[in-house]
């Protein structure tokens, strides 16, 4: 019934890539057919730790995620190379839905790793359009910027030093007003989504988010990462549509740290 | 047809619409969580097992799951009874479910500073968790001394006017001792059990899989033991006892319901049935009464210590 | 190329071919079934658990599978030690492989007679069986308290020139309280665990199946609690363990091991994978120690203690 | 994997019928297609024991077992009406192995009852030959003589109150020197089956025989049952060749009790 790995299952690392400065890719063997863009893995570090991570790569050999040297377990991930072992567990979580024929992708950050499979994916489907905007702090951060053949992409960086100067949600806005899409997904900052959210709003335009938040289980049952009225990002998200986010007051101001305590976003 | 039949039970005041309550630490950390089991069926709710300061709980991994269960070892993550507050009171705007509020401490002060508290929030009963099988200081390490128990119960009793629930570990020589300190103490009804001390070896790996290394088990495999504490308890000790442990399905309660709990728990099997489980189990249970010519719950309770050497069935 | 992994091992003075051993209770009451399982691989057997006098055991139903596992009570039948003597000897007629006298008595004198009768029949070392969970005045009744099995262990250890291994329950607040008291007593091993206080409730008819209601729970279900104990003990208690509990494949063996045993019994497996399980099970062990670059077994005993936040793997 | 029920599944009696002085039949519903004759179940008597009986009438719809009142849990059953519930788990053991043409079946008291499905077996397939001996101590004893058509069945009984005056074993040598078989197949008294195993080693013709010992798990688990060299005779019999009993010193002699002691036969 259930189509994920529930234990662990340990994998050799086959490959590690720098994308960005302080940002890496890391890819084992896995077949990704039944993966859905937008899904996570519960990445476990022997003796150290286990952290949420989205699918950045899926093929039907290998996987991986794309992640930033932020704290303890990233900096462990940052150091390790070909052939050391880590463990995963999942696919976890719902993934996007693609609706609509002109599509508007908007990714921030590591936002953008999670967004990657799904542009894969859009641009494999026929009659489909597709307008990507990735937005970084500076140039030296930015990656998957060549990864796509045949995308539409824009860039925006907070310093100017590549592409549009300013927020990614800034260059969003811009875009919308020019063009009709039927249908934005976004992956990033929750500041920068919610400012999404609230132009899509505004244009009438279906709009989906990946949210992030503190995830322990991964698997929907300590109610960690619990939103709203019991909307589990790890397991009812972490895509979210529009309408659903704009009942859910914390959306964009108030997370919950590991001891389930509300902190500013 | 289902309509005839009459599901509902009590717990000392209580009065629940069904026997399924949810177990503590399973979505009940925040008001949003709980409301949302409130609306898929559930007859009560007890919160997350809340203490007096905010804690972090271990590191992950938190959770593993193994052939017929779950182990975990969250280290009793919780954002302290002040923060607490707020929660309770949006959930009391919105349900009317009975909500218990579970809380642990390390001595008898900290239990009672808690329930004064809970009670002011606004929670219909107290849980005490004095069975957490991993947590230094807490739970099990209290909860497997009969005099503390019995302290910690007859002072929380004194200091609330609500019901009060003492949930007992299966981790100990003699649960039924423990379960006669509760009651002694003045708990009014016994919940048990609590998760099972264990631990998953990676062998690939070579080390325990949760970063407490020992954690406690839930789940299918940990019914048979929940089952014979239950009937051990409700034949000694003259109080309501509440069961949990390793229920998935109806047929699974009725089984508890039978060893003599007069409610039951629910708790890894939201992950394995999800959270519209309670209105799903609800409608089994029915179902099976109906078709086994039984009308009312309080027929099933301790079934199984009322019938004895029936040889004609 | 198996041939050069090795997986031979030691407790005390025995020497195993592998770490495999027949657990006590399981095709062990007869000489003809322990010269099958010798045939069939097993590094060593321990005898069904004998007493001074015959006794019938429970009723039947003795036995009931449960979703994962196997609850029974059997109330340990055996013929009685004096009927025994002729088993033990047309079993060393037939075969080298170490025969462990598993015995149970009411009280030190008891275990020491059996202990001794033991021995005059040439088993190669004594399981004190501590741990029985459903016979009442033997077993886990004795074997929960630490000053009981000390005395035992230490009587026992002066009445005889053989090893001698204490069988302990995980029914106890604490095991290794218990496993210390039985080394301080002599104890030259410790074995665990025995099967799990459980109940299984039958809902149609509304009765527990077993005639004795409660039994004891083995099988896939107890293994993580059987590793928690084993790690937990070998942590803090220097002498070797015996790992049992739910182990039906070389993995869950070598989980065992990794959590500290020195070799391991196969209880219910004999019924999940039948009697050719000894040989089957040495097999997959090798080839999984090939494929991980293991060559002893030395090398995985234990293993989980070592390895401590290794993240580079 | 397994084909059997493994925890007690509770039924509802169908029917009971007398069958003869002290015995019946109790039937219910389930479907045999999958059950080999000369295999048994485990019944269970809710509250007071649970016993081997082997499985006497097997179809698609219905199966039954045939029983002597003896003891307390035989007279239990003995007592139960139509609509009373009782537990069964199984089939459990080997059965019956049907080996040539030419086939003897020796049937003493309640081992009528085991081979009666056996018989129905071998009426079914084309070119067998069957000849069927039923003994009894007296003729109030003797059951199943109108059930099969077809059949070359010859009866004998202790006191002669019906058909050949003596014992079944003593009928078998006087056909077995009249006619050559293929194979003997018994089921009876241990002293009887004894007897019929070596005549069949003197005559030279393979024989089978099913076994009663003291059934406690049914599983092959507990030992309580072992003959010979661990021989389980719930799991790896009840049935054996004669080859293996020829083997097994205590056939005929000695079996055990219920705390496994040894005890005449
Ligand atoms: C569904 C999901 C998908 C994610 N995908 C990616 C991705 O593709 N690439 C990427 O770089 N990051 C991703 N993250 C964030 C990533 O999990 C954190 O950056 C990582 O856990 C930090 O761990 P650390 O020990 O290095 O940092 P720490 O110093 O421990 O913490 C740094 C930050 O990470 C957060 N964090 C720590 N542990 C967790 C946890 N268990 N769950 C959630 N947040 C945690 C902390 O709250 C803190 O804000 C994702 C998060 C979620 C919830
Ligand atoms: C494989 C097998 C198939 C059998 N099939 C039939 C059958 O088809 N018809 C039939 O009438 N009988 C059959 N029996 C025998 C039947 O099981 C016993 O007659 C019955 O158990 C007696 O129970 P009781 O309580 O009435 O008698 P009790 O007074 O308890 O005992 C009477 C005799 O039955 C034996 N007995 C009791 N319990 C058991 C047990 N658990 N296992 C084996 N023997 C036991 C006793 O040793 C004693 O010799 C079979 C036995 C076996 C082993
Ligand atoms: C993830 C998780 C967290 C838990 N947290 C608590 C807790 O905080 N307090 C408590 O008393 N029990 C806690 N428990 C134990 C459950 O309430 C319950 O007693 C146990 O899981 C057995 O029931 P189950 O088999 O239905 O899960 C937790 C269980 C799980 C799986
Ligand atoms: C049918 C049966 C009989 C048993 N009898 C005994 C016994 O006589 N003495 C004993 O020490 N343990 C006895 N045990 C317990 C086993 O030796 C073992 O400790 C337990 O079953 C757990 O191991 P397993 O999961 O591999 O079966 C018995 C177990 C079973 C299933
Ligand atoms: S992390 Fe546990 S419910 Fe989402
Ligand atoms: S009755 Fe237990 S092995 Fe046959």
């Amino acid at each position: 019934m259930r189509n994920e790995i529930a234990y662990p299952k340990i994998v050799k690392i086959k490959k590690t890539k720098r994308e960005a400065k302080n940002i890496k890719t890391i890819l084992f063997e896995y077949d990704g057919k039944n993966i859905t863009p937008g899904q996570f893995l519960m990445i476990w570090i022997p003796g150290l730790d286990e952290i949420p991570m989205s699918i950045s790569y899926i093929n039907n050999k290998e996987i991986g995620f794309t992640f930033r040297k932020v704290g303890e377990a990233t900096t462990a991930l940052y150091n390790l190379k070909k052939g050391n072992k880590i463990g995963f567990r999942g696919p976890y979580g719902n993934g996007f839905t693609i609706k609509g024929k002109n599509i508007l992708v908007v990714g921030g950050g590591t936002g953008i790793a999670t967004l990657a499979p799904l542009i894969e994916k859009i641009l494999s489907i026929k009659n489909k359009k597709l307008t990507a905007i990735f937005g970084a702090k500076t140039k030296d951060e930015m990656f998957f910027t060549r990864r796509f053949r045949g995308i539409n992409l824009k860039i925006s960086t907070d310093d100017g030093s590549i592409g549009f100067k300013g927020m990614a949600s800034e260059l969003t806005e811009k875009i919308i007003k020019e063009e009709n899409f039927d249908q934005v997904i976004t992956c990033g900052p929750e500041k920068m989504m919610k400012k999404i959210v609230d132009i899509c709003n505004l244009y009438k335009i279906p709009v989906q988010a990946s949210l992030e938040r503190y995830i322990k289980c991964g698997i929907g049952l300590c109610g960690q990462c619990c939103i709203g009225e019991g909307l589990r990002v790890c397991k009812d998200g972490p895509v979210f549509e529009g309408d659903v986010l704009n009942k859910i007051s914390e959306f964009g101001y108030f997370k919950r740290d590991a001891s389930g305590k509300k902190i500013k976003i | 047809m289902n309509r005839l039949i009459d599901t509902s039970t009590k717990i000392s005041s209580l009065i629940l619409k069904n026997p399924f309550i949810l177990a503590s630490g399973i979505m009940d950390e925040d008001a949003g969580s709980m409301i949302r089991i409130a609306k898929n069926g559930a007859a009560a709710i007890v919160t997350k097992s809340i203490g007096v300061k905010p804690r972090e709980g271990y590191a992950n991994p938190t959770i593993v799951e193994v052939d017929c269960g779950i182990i975990n070892s969250m280290g009793l993550p919780n954002p302290g009874i002040d923060a607490y507050m707020e929660e309770i009171e949006s959930i009391k705007k919105k349900t009317s479910v009975p909500i218990i509020g579970s809380i642990f401490g390390k001595d008898e002060k900290e239990f009672c500073l808690l329930a004064k508290k809970m009670e002011t929030y606004g929670v219909d009963a107290i849980e005490l968790n004095l069975s957490c099988p991993h947590a230094k200081g807490y739970g099990l390490e209290i909860g497997s001394n009969p005099k503390k128990v019995e302290n910690i119960a007859s002072k929380v009793k004194s200091s609330v006017n609500i019901p009060i629930f003492a949930k007992l570990s299966p981790n100990v020589t003699d649960i039924v001792e423990i379960a006669k300190s509760a009651k002694k103490g003045g708990a009014d009804a016994i919940t048990a059990i609590n998760s099972v001390k264990a631990m998953k070896i990676d062998i690939e790996i070579g080390l325990p899989v949760l970063s407490n290394k020992i954690g406690g088990y839930s789940g299918k495999a940990i019914k048979p033991i929940g089952i014979r504490c239950v009937y051990e308890i409700s034949k000694n000790v003259d109080i309501p006892v509440i069961g949990v442990g390793g229920i998935l399905t109806a047929e699974d309660a009725i089984e508890y319901l039978m060893a003599g709990a007069s409610a039951v728990q629910i708790g890894s099997a939201v992950y394995y049935r999800d959270v519209n489980i309670f209105d799903k189990l609800d409608n089994e249970l029915k179902g099976w009464m109906k078709k086994y010519g039984y009308k009312k719950l309080s027929e099933l309770i301790g079934l199984a210590h009322k019938k004895q050497r029936k040889v004609i069935i």
